[in-house]
């Protein structure tokens, strides 16, 4: 199948993406420049991490207006699977393409370390491959990844089973030391009602070979490739629809 | 008349007979904007003039080498066409005026140094001195500068991968910031800072230029109006964003071939990038201030050369090719401007709307810079800093001490800084911070590179000769212990004031002995930077080179890590433990003394050490491995049993001197290792090959660390207390109330 | 001419920088503080001289981009 | 009561920070945007109910740890 990672002056991590998608995955990839306005046939996309314009004012404020989320946005309200890795998180919720805002870690530092997160819901075009309450060991590198919503908001979004990943312990239990940012509720990632736009802040990207320490996050990635075959099995035109 | 009297000559801090060369060598009386440019193209950071007799004893060959000192950054073959580039660089002085910025300005400089070569950073390790951590400023300045390193590398994605830390009241009032960027690229894509083609046009791109960081020499000189002195901020704010920017679209602009030659413009701005690219190229240039991108209005001449804006590029770009150089820079919403060009001869000319404004030999500027052979003088202290009466010594329990080492900053686990450094971007870190040297992968290829830095500022007051060495052989063993073969190094000289006898002798001891090592070891130094001047109140920090080492794992799979894998383990101690403690972390911690002779070093046995361990980690006959270094035997075995999951250990070695000698003594060419009982013999094996001696000390397993000396137990501590207490040290005292 | 915005977390928001530095300044000695909240502000030159017009301008840019409405909550003011 | 610490860069310091939200208004179609600096301000809320005494010591708290005198310049108003 064939990724689209999105690329910003600064992302910093779509070479990451790029990586795991082709090398690891063995899957195409390209990546698409923040100015172009097609995502060239893709049927997954990726918006990587990084500081995508210096993210001095907000993280992923100025990204929203990049001529390419326009693409984005298309692709997603046709039901074309999005995930946003920690600043590609951010961007989503500043585009409003999922709901809710990050503030500052709530120790205010910069946080770079391996967390555990149990995936919440396998029916989510990323978490397809994995199993319920998997537990994965995936690193975070973030200074603003404490995620927010108002009480209705959050209460809906657990309602309507949209939180796919929480900060856990190695146990898969959650706990108040397991949350790295301060997030509400240890959310580390959500989706969109329709579930097949979804964020996270840790990088399985990151965490896609065992060299690196862990091999954990390889099966966020799998996961959309087992999806998006279903999808070309079930209904070819759907996924032309895609594109 | 000329402007020039003793009073500006002296603002510009260049001596009278500096002044003499200086018209000798223009043939007449320099202006002052041509003064300015003297003033910092001949300032010690730029000219290396205390500092340049004694680096020229360095080796700096070697079949691997493929780029010495002299360009923006060293290189070595890593074979497959592929080449590491790296250099270290401080920025002690602006860190201590504004830490967060001082220091992210400075890893800023050290990055464009790397990417200006035409390799793509991979890479950053950071060495980091500071005064005791019981005082509120040096928990600020820790602070400060630590938030700093990460904030600039983790926005461009370039990860922090390793480093060291050491605190001392020796540092307070002059805190040491020294960064090391690595990178990678093809053998036949390094580019040069060198100007060549007369006719060629000359690019600036980046940040406008301001006027941060003008010589501070020149403040308030009677010749400007007197607003510019007080517009001239004190620090610089880094801007990381911009830098990206430069980052990706140099290296995009590079795969043009249309470039000539780049540069970037880091200290003395554009005087130094327009005369060092001349004279390297062996070409003139002639420049326009008028098209240089200015920030603020009203800069004269003087400030706008002699700005040290950050994040601005140089370029050559072959004529006709215009173009394409500009398009890559628009796609990343850079504007490169055409400054000037190219000319024939060897003069650089500066204009000012057209008209000539400074013209002079760009040689002189560079090149025939003023060197000193200063005095150098053995301090009168010298001898006795190193007596101590072992005898004298208060006796302490070795188990009281072990609690207190461990938990001493110094020795203390660094997460509380590296968890706030991104050291997993990339996708190439495969022995993460925490783990001794550093480990990245290089894709397309099965290799890996091993990096550390390392220096021991307590040992070079005592003994700097003996002192570089040890540095320089500890930072290749700690690479050595992951599997790597050292091919080079780098080495960044934090010294007080070379106008002193002593301190200049110092620093000629310490580049001696790091010559020696570096020989004995084959270890070419391929670059590095001199910082003196590193004193408070008169009183110097203590001599502290730094030495940057990389080295190379043909097989990236086979990298080693310091933790016991599994219980039941042989533990074997490779070299001899000779029980000396003179200048050790234990004599500091637990007797408040700075004296004794540094542990002496056999370069040769050091050579045949790491030879050993590293075919030894090839041939997989151990499964983990670890220098001995701060803290002795016992803190190296405690560091073997924290984050392996609460392996314990339990060892029994022989008197070496006394009991805390023993355990905590600091001997060098040292190494502990766990193997598995197959390949237990053929290590042994191995060992009395390379004439090293290897001991069964011992077995991992258990959940408590177990040392015996001499038949008694000495130290009977549970792994996960001990564990807590090094892992939190450092957060623990940074909670502390200010 | 100038303009300020200022941009504040809502109320529902905890802040942690607030938080930080409220523990800090009680560490230095000042008990006395209760709170803190942090916030940031911008001041935009624009063209132009008719002051109603710069700050209908103004608002516009704290919608779009100065603030985020789901966290914060702005002001504009026009410096004379 | 309650005070504003407002904290700006010195005006001969470079605000990357300004700079980039300047472009990006720019670039959103606001040409006449010249210039954006960017600051932060400090609500801080203290015991006492003496306005003067609250202002001397707001502004200590400014001069030890809410600016950075180094980079940067403060304001303290306090609140009615
Ligand atoms: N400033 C730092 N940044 C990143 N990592 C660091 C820093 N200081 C220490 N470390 C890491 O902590 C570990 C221990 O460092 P050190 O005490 O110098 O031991 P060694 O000399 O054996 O490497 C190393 O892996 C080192 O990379
Ligand atoms: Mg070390």
């Amino acid at each position: 199948m064939k990724f689209a990672v999105v690329v910003f002056p600064g992302s910093n991590s779509d070479r990451d993406a790029f990586y795991a998608a082709s090398h690891v995955l063995g899957q195409e990839a390209s990546l698409v420049w923040h100015k172009d306005t097609d995502l060239g046939g893709a049927e997954a996309v990726v918006l990587p991490g990084g500081f995508a314009h210096g993210d001095y004012l907000r993280t992923g404020a100025i990204a929203r207006f990049s001529p390419i989320m326009g693409a984005v946005r298309a692709f997603a309200d046709r039901g074309g699977p999005v995930i946003g890795i920690c600043n590609g998180f951010q961007v989503l919720l500043e585009a409003g393409l999922l709901p809710g805002a990050m503030v500052r870690n709530r120790g205010i530092k910069f946080t770079s370390k391996h967390v555990h997160v149990r995936v919440e819901q396998t029916d989510t075009p990323f978490t397809a491959a994995c199993t319920p309450n998997q537990v994965l060991l995936l690193p975070i590198a973030h200074g603003e990844g404490n995620y927010f919503a108002e009480p209705e908001v959050l209460a809906e979004l657990e309602a309507n089973r949209q939180v796919i990943f929480r900060y856990t312990n190695a146990a898969g239990e959650i706990t108040a030391a397991s949350n790295p940012n301060g997030s509400l509720n240890n959310i580390a990632g959500i989706c969109n009602p329709r579930r097949n736009v979804v964020g996270l802040m840790p990088h399985p990207e990151r965490a896609a070979e065992i060299a690196l320490g862990s091999a954990d996050g390889r099966v966020v990635m799998a996961s959309v490739v087992k999806a998006v075959q279903a999808l070309k099995a079930s209904s070819p035109q759907a996924l032309r629809s895609l594109a | 008349m000329s402007v020039i009297d003793a009073t500006v000559l002296e603002r510009h801090g260049i001596k009278p007979d500096e002044y003499d060369r200086i018209v000798e060598l223009m043939g007449r009386e320099p202006n002052l904007l041509e003064l300015g440019l003297f003033s910092v193209m001949w300032s010690e950071h730029c000219s290396y003039k205390s500092s340049r007799v004694h680096l020229k004893t360095l080796p700096t060959t070697g079949p691997r080498v493929v780029q010495g000192p002299g360009e923006n950054a060293g290189a070595v073959d890593i074979g497959g066409g592929w080449c590491a580039v790296f250099k270290i660089e401080s920025h002690n002085h602006p860190s201590f005026i504004e830490p967060y910025q001082g220091a992210a300005t400075g890893v800023g400089g050290i990055i464009r140094d790397i990417f200006t070569m035409g390799a793509r950073p991979i890479a950053l390790l950071n060495a980091l001195r500071f005064g005791s951590l019981d005082t509120a400023l040096a928990r600020r300045i820790f602070e400060g500068v630590v938030a700093g390193v990460g904030g600039y590398g983790n926005s461009i994605g370039i990860p922090t991968v390793g480093g060291e830390i050491v605190f001392d009241a020796r540092y307070a009032g002059n805190p040491l910031v020294n960064v090391l960027c690595l990178g990678i690229c093809r053998i036949d894509d390094i580019v040069k800072g060198a100007a060549k083609g007369p006719g060629n046009p000359v690019f600036y791109v980046g940040a406008k230029t301001g006027r941060d960081g003008i010589h501070g020499a020149t403040m308030a000189s009677a010749e400007f109006d007197e607003r510019s002195a007080e517009k001239r901020p004190a620090v610089q704010v880094g801007d990381p964003f911009m830098e990206k920017l430069l980052l990706e679209a140099c290296l995009e602009v590079l795969k043009t071939g249309a470039v000539v030659g780049i540069q970037d413009m880091g200290a003395a701005g554009l005087s130094c990038a327009t005369s060092e690219m001349g004279s390297r190229g062996g070409c003139g240039m002639s420049i326009d201030v008028m098209h240089v991108p200015q920030r603020e209005t009203g800069m004269v001449p003087y400030e706008i050369m002699l700005s040290e804006s950050q994040e601005r590029m140089l370029l050559v770009v072959e004529k006709g090719r215009e173009r394409e150089v500009e398009d890559v820079f628009e796609k990343w919403d850079l504007h490169a401007v055409q400054v000037g060009e190219v000319t024939e001869g060897s003069r650089l000319k500066i204009h000012e709307r057209g008209k000539l404004v400074a013209d002079l030999p760009n040689r002189a500027l560079t090149d025939e810079a003023p060197v000193y052979r200063r005095p150098m003088q053995e301090p009168a202290w010298q001898q006795d800093v190193q007596r101590l009466d072992v005898g004298k010594l208060a006796v302490i329990d070795p188990a009281d001490a072990f609690d207190r080492l461990i938990a001493s900053p110094t020795i203390a686990s660094k997460r509380w800084a590296y968890n706030q450094y991104d050291h997993t971007v990339g996708t190439n870190t495969i022995a993460q911070p925490g783990l001794s040297a550093a480990v990245v992968r290089v894709k397309e290829t099965s290799r890996g590179l091993a990096v550390s830095v390392d220096g021991n500022g307590r040992f070079c007051y005592l003994h700097p000769y003996r002192g570089a060495m040890l540095a320089v052989a500890e930072a290749s063993r700690n690479v050595a212990c992951a599997g790597g073969e050292a091919i080079g190094g780098t080495n960044n000289l934090n010294f007080g004031n070379p106008e002193r006898p002593e301190i200049m002798w110092q620093l000629g001891e310490a580049v001696r002995g790091i010559g020696d090592a570096c020989r004995a070891l084959e270890i070419p130094i391929t670059g590095g930077n001199v910082s003196l001047y590193n004193e408070t109140e008169g009183r110097a920090i203590f001599p502290t080179p730094v030495l940057g080492v990389v080295g190379l794992l043909e097989d990236a799979s086979k990298v080693c890590t310091r933790m016991f894998k599994r219980a039941a383990a042989p533990v074997v101690l490779l070299g001899d433990n000779l029980g000396e403690i003179g200048g050790s972390e234990y004599l500091a911690v637990m007797h408040g003394q700075v004296c004794g002779v540094p542990p002496v070093l056999d370069l040769a046995r050091e050579a045949a050490l790491q030879k050993l361990i590293v075919r030894a980690i090839r041939e997989g006959l151990v499964e983990s491995a670890h220098d001995c270094s701060d803290g002795g035997l016992a803190v190296t075995l405690a560091e073997c049993t924290f984050d392996s999951g609460g392996l314990g250990v339990t060892v029994e070695v022989p008197v070496a001197g006394d009991v805390s000698a023993t355990l905590f003594g600091e001997s060098a060419s040292r190494i502990v290792v766990s193997t598995t009982d197959e390949t237990l013999a053929a290590l042994l094996a191995a060992a009395k090959a390379a004439g090293i001696a290897a001991a069964v000390i011992g077995k991992s397993g258990g959940d408590r660390i177990r040392l015996s000396v001499g038949g008694q137990v000495a130290i009977d501590r549970p792994v996960s207390g001990a564990e807590q207490a090094w892992a939190t040290a450092i957060a623990t005292r940074m909670k502390a109330k200010q | 001419m100038r303009a300020r915005v200022y941009v504040t977390l809502k109320p529902s928001v905890f802040d942690p920088q607030g938080r930080v530095v409220a523990d800090a300044l009680v560490t230095l000695g000042y008990q006395d503080v209760k709170d803190v909240r942090q916030g940031k502000f911008f001041e935009v030159e624009i063209d132009g001289k008719d002051a109603a017009a710069a700050k209908t301008r103004v608002t516009e840019m704290a919608d779009k981009l100065l603030a985020n409405p789901v966290i914060e909550s702005y002001r504009v003011e026009v410096l004379p």
